[in-house]
């Protein structure tokens, strides 16, 4: 793999949002850490893009342990969005990432829409990050918990805050816990996102039965992993087929051919989350099945792939 | 040696319940630091999904099968049938393919020359303490302090007797060696001693009474830990564990897979350690 | 197992909405036929009760197929509600269901109010059912497609419609397609339900990558089996603590531990849907297990287990 | 035996992709009819979760290992590794533990006795029709059409000789038999003989072949079916069929495992039948 991302005569880039990308393999955010963690077992320059863990304004310390259980082909998480907080991020994180040649996406969250908004444009501030990607999967604090995520005019709300401090390419992450996600998916892109990214985690639980207690310290968690995908697939074809700027599909990939289930179905490029954890080569070996796919296939130029679904 | 897919060299039963597996590794003798863990994949498809994290018992060459090749570099763990995982990695052979991440985490610090060192392993928590005693009697006086619940629970002791470590065993219904707790161990001993380095690995309510016991000693102590992991290297935040001066207001996290799994006694946060918390099989 | 649930001098009998249970296991609608199918591989009278395949006004014929396919640790189904109908249900299927010593459920559903007004009252008459379970997550043709089930209101109205043309006991089985579950069970509550039964499948999708093409016809399907059992615990608990009439847990029950995680998270009974495919004798297993671990922890009546999740 | 656990008494390969396995299965001679078939369940873990149909191709007896025991009952399935599943069933050895539901479905019936039999395999469509085979030879003239893409499609033929069956075989590369398709030598046979009953198992284009020059020479033809099956008891209703008669206003489906697999042609909605609707391996 070459930085352009053409080998064997085939090109496996694409742009999403104006990021352009070697291929479209990234990290999901919370499975990667800051990049470093990983930087020992893959070859980050070889990746799509990076993305971060999520970032607040403040460092954050997360929930009580246990804070992970798995579950069959998956796993639960109530990490509680622990962080170092942007200024940490900027000050200790970005010296290691800016010297990648691959592009950066800071992936950030708040709990009030003044949060948001200072967030980004500290994210906005730093010039060697490609973009960022907002995740609206949390509580407002203001309203009541409500999360912004699953209600359009909230999603509406934090996106245009977002927005309006932002010049960055803006990602935005939708959650799969509502009934309908093609709501969130316009709000967002009528609030001013570049993208959406979708899905974040399921809310799941699980019981250890001889202790009569939660597995997770938190009662519930995101459910994450293989077992999500069908669902995942769903809301992307939905989402894709509901807006007009780019979709970035998440949820269950540990291979080629599942990445390609989500492009086929209109997302233009993919993160691989929890398979990172299973395999910390995984990406590689998708952006090296991808290719071999194309191979295969006769693909020479894999956006072509991209909606190809052949619906009855 | 970071990631790698190698085979299994030998796979058995030592103990009920308790396995041994040997595993080709290139690599291990000079990179496996005592008190280091590895992630260990059950299987190649996704069933059970995560990788289990298992101490290194210790490294080593064996001869090659085949005359005149060089001898073959291995690792050995010692694990303990507690679910799922661990009863398929009971079912591999010698010769079945397995795909290890590792050496991970920071290991025992081996303390001050001359002073006595105690190790105290609780059942399967005797595995990090190998390699440490090889590396401790080289230069000190060291003794291993093995409970168990039953004299199935204790294991390998006759490996670290043959580096010349001197054992002391207690089983709570008295199967083998002292009826007992083997804190309590541990206190007679430290009594008698005065001074000494205590390095401890096994259920959390052990390590708990043994923190006790050093701290009234004045004791300094070394403990591995277990926690739930998804990734071994950092990544996921799903292992931390309360570090010293940890409150609701303050909190302040450590993980167990990348700032441990061994921590100094001080760098954690006793009084919050609650020792139903974790699922883990050695903290129930 | 005796016909009073009790061996060993433990009892699993459950009462679910004024329905007499030897112990708290039933096959979901549409995984177990109409009872008969798996007669040569199960004891049916060994089970708590029978629920039959959902069933509609007229016969339906279903959709077209490939209609399943498998997932990692699930399955996606879109059979399309294929069924006799309810009157051809009464004529050759109940002769074998009234013979059994097993209290039977009948499952049914419409698309407009009329006809779940019209199914409901049929049911009604059959003096040998002990209660019928309405599925509520089809579309209302009438209201442009929006699903009975996703609206509060809508599910309002089609529980008050049943409940006026039914005197036996009623279970509304909701959908987990939802942003917030217990919005909808309350509706099901308020409209008359005497029970609830979640959750039915979660919507989604798999692609075959070779062929560009959707794996079932229908293009999205039903997710089931043990991938989705953390999606229904997790709405199970939240429905428990939403209502106060009993609930039924549903969704990844392969083994008696996976259904004590919902009896632990406070379901009255559960349902075995997708793992009676891939063994018919899978609920025989559920309650011997069930047993053996009242034996183990010296629980002489399976209701002392209800609700008994300790959280923090 | 509706549902039973067994052992594996055979595992092997007997063409590239093509395996033969040898199930311990008490009661298969007299309850399997041919053209049934199983379920398999290839781990006792949910992986995959689903169990896989196949045909049954043959029952009977075994010398038992240990002296002076009773013969040891078996049925075989031949199979080839398209997936996932198929590939974890190549990996099971002897004495290997395995699920088995069956047998199940309709079969074939007959026909008139002293009327020609030809049965139509393609790859490994041929399966159900061996213990047919058996039966016919008895008291009719049989002949086994068999294609396959290229000569390690081609399996088990001997086995048909064996039992009296005249076999022709047609490949597309001509890398066995005649060069070409298998329908082609129907069509030649059928107007040699003028009048035969035809029993035709493979990819559903093939069947669609058959089945119309079936219907030109008038000869009786019945197709065994594959479809993708999550119960194989005519519970889930995912195995339908679209039967004579079938419109989008009054659709007719016929469940695969219960009603079929094997179906008389006009049984079956021929105009209807898509070669791409089904994700089958044999409807490719
Ligand atoms: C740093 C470290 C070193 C360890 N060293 C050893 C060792 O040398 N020998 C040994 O026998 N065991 C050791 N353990 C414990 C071992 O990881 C678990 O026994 C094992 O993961 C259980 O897997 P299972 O599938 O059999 O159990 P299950 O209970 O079915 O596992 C379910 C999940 O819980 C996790 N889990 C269960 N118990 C534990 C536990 N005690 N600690 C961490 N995760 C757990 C599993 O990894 C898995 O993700 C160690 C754990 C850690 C964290
Ligand atoms: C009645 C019947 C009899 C059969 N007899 C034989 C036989 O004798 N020998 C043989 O080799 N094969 C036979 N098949 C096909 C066999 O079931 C599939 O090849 C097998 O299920 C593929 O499993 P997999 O996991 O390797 O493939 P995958 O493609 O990974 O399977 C994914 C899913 O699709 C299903 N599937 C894939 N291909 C088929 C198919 N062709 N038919 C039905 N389901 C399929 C699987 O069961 C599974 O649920 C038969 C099928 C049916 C319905
Ligand atoms: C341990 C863990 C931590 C996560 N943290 C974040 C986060 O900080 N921000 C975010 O937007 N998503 C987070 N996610 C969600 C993932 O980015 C991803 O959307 C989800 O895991 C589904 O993808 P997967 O099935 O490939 O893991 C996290 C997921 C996991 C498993
Ligand atoms: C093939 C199939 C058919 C189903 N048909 C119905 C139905 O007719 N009515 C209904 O309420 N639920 C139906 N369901 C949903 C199940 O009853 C159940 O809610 C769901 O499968 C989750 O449980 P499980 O994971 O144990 O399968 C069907 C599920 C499957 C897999
Ligand atoms: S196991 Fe992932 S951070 Fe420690
Ligand atoms: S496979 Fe379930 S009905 Fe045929």
């Amino acid at each position: 793999m070459n930085s352009t991302g053409s080998k064997n005569g085939i090109s496996l880039a694409v742009e999403v949002a104006g990021i352009r990308m070697k291929n479209p393999i990234m990290p999901a955010s919370g499975t990667f850490g800051y990049g470093e963690e990983y930087a020992p077992y893959i070859d980050l320059d070889n990746l799509g893009a990076i993305v971060t863990k999520g970032l607040s304004l403040a460092p954050k310390a997360g929930n009580p342990t246990p804070r992970i259980t798995e579950t069959v082909s998956g796993m639960l998480n109530a990490i509680g969005l622990q962080n170092v907080g942007v200024d940490a991020f900027i000050e200790h994180k970005m010296p290691f990432l800016r010297e990648l040649n691959t592009p950066v996406i800071a992936n950030f969250f708040g709990n009030t829409l003044e949060e948001y908004g200072e967030v980004a444009s500290r994210l906005d501030a730093i010039p060697e990050l490609a973009g960022v990607e907002l995740n609206i999967s949390c509580p407002n604090v203001k309203k009541g918990g409500i999360v912004f995520g699953t209600d359009p005019k909230a999603a509406f709300e934090a996106v245009s805050t977002v927005r309006k401090r932002l010049s960055k390419p803006l990602i935005v992450k939708l959650t799969p816990n509502v009934t309908d996600i093609t709501d969130i998916a316009r709000a967002a892109e009528d609030a001013g996102a570049d993208a959406l990214s979708c899905i974040n985690t399921i809310t799941g639980m699980a019981i250890d039965v001889r202790r009569r207690r939660p597995r997770i310290a938190n009662l519930t968690g995101g459910l994450s992993g293989p077992a999500i995908r069908p669902v995942a697939v769903r809301m992307v074809y939905q989402v894709v087929n509901a807006v007009s700027i780019p979709v970035i599909g998440v949820g269950g990939i540990s291979t080629a051919e599942d990445a390609l289930e989500f492009l086929i179905a209109g997302a233009s490029a993919v993160q691989v989350g929890t398979a990172n954890f299973v395999d910390p080569d995984a990406m590689q070996k998708v952006i090296d099945g991808l290719e071999r796919f194309c191979l295969e296939e006769g693909v020479d130029d894999i956006r072509s792939l991209i909606g190809s679904l052949e619906v009855a | 040696m970071p990631n790698f897919k190698t085979r299994i060299l030998a796979n058995q039963e030592i103990a009920p319940g308790y396995w041994r597996m040997r595993i080709q590794a290139p690599g291990a003798v000079a990179d496996c630091k005592p008190g280091q863990f590895l992630m260990f994949r059950v299987q190649l498809s996704l069933l059970p999904l995560l990788r289990r994290p298992f101490g290194i018992f210790r490294t080593g060459f064996q001869p090659s099968d085949v005359d005149g090749l060089p001898p073959v570099e291995y690792l050995e763990i010692l694990y303990k049938i507690v679910g799922q995982g661990t009863a398929m990695m009971s079912e591999l052979h010698q010769g079945d393919r397995v795909e290890i991440l590792g050496p991970l985490g920071r290991g025992f610090s081996a303390g001050a020359t001359g002073r006595e060192k105690i190790l105290v392993g609780g059942g399967i928590g005797l595995v990090p303490l190998f390699m440490l005693a090889q590396d401790l009697v080289e230069k000190n006086r060291v003794r291993l302090l093995m409970g168990g619940r039953t004299r199935d629970d204790i294991i390998a002791i006759t490996e670290f007797e043959r580096l010349g470590v001197e054992t002391y065993t207690a089983t709570e219904d008295g199967s083998l060696g002292e009826q007992g707790l083997v804190t309590d161990v541990l206190e007679a001993k430290l009594k008698e001693i005065g001074e000494a380095d205590v390095f401890a690995c096994g259920p959390m309510p052990m390590l708990q009474a043994v923190q006790k016991i050093c701290a009234r000693y004045e004791a300094p102590l070394q403990v591995s830990l277990e926690a739930l992991m998804a990734c071994g290297v950092g990544a996921c935040l799903g292992c931390v564990v309360k570090g010293a001066g940890h409150s609701e207001q303050t909190p302040r996290y450590l993980c167990t897979c990348k700032e441990g799994p061994v921590f100094r006694a001080e760098q954690l946060d006793w009084d919050l350690m609650d020792a139903t918390e974790s699922s883990c099989e050695g903290c129930k």
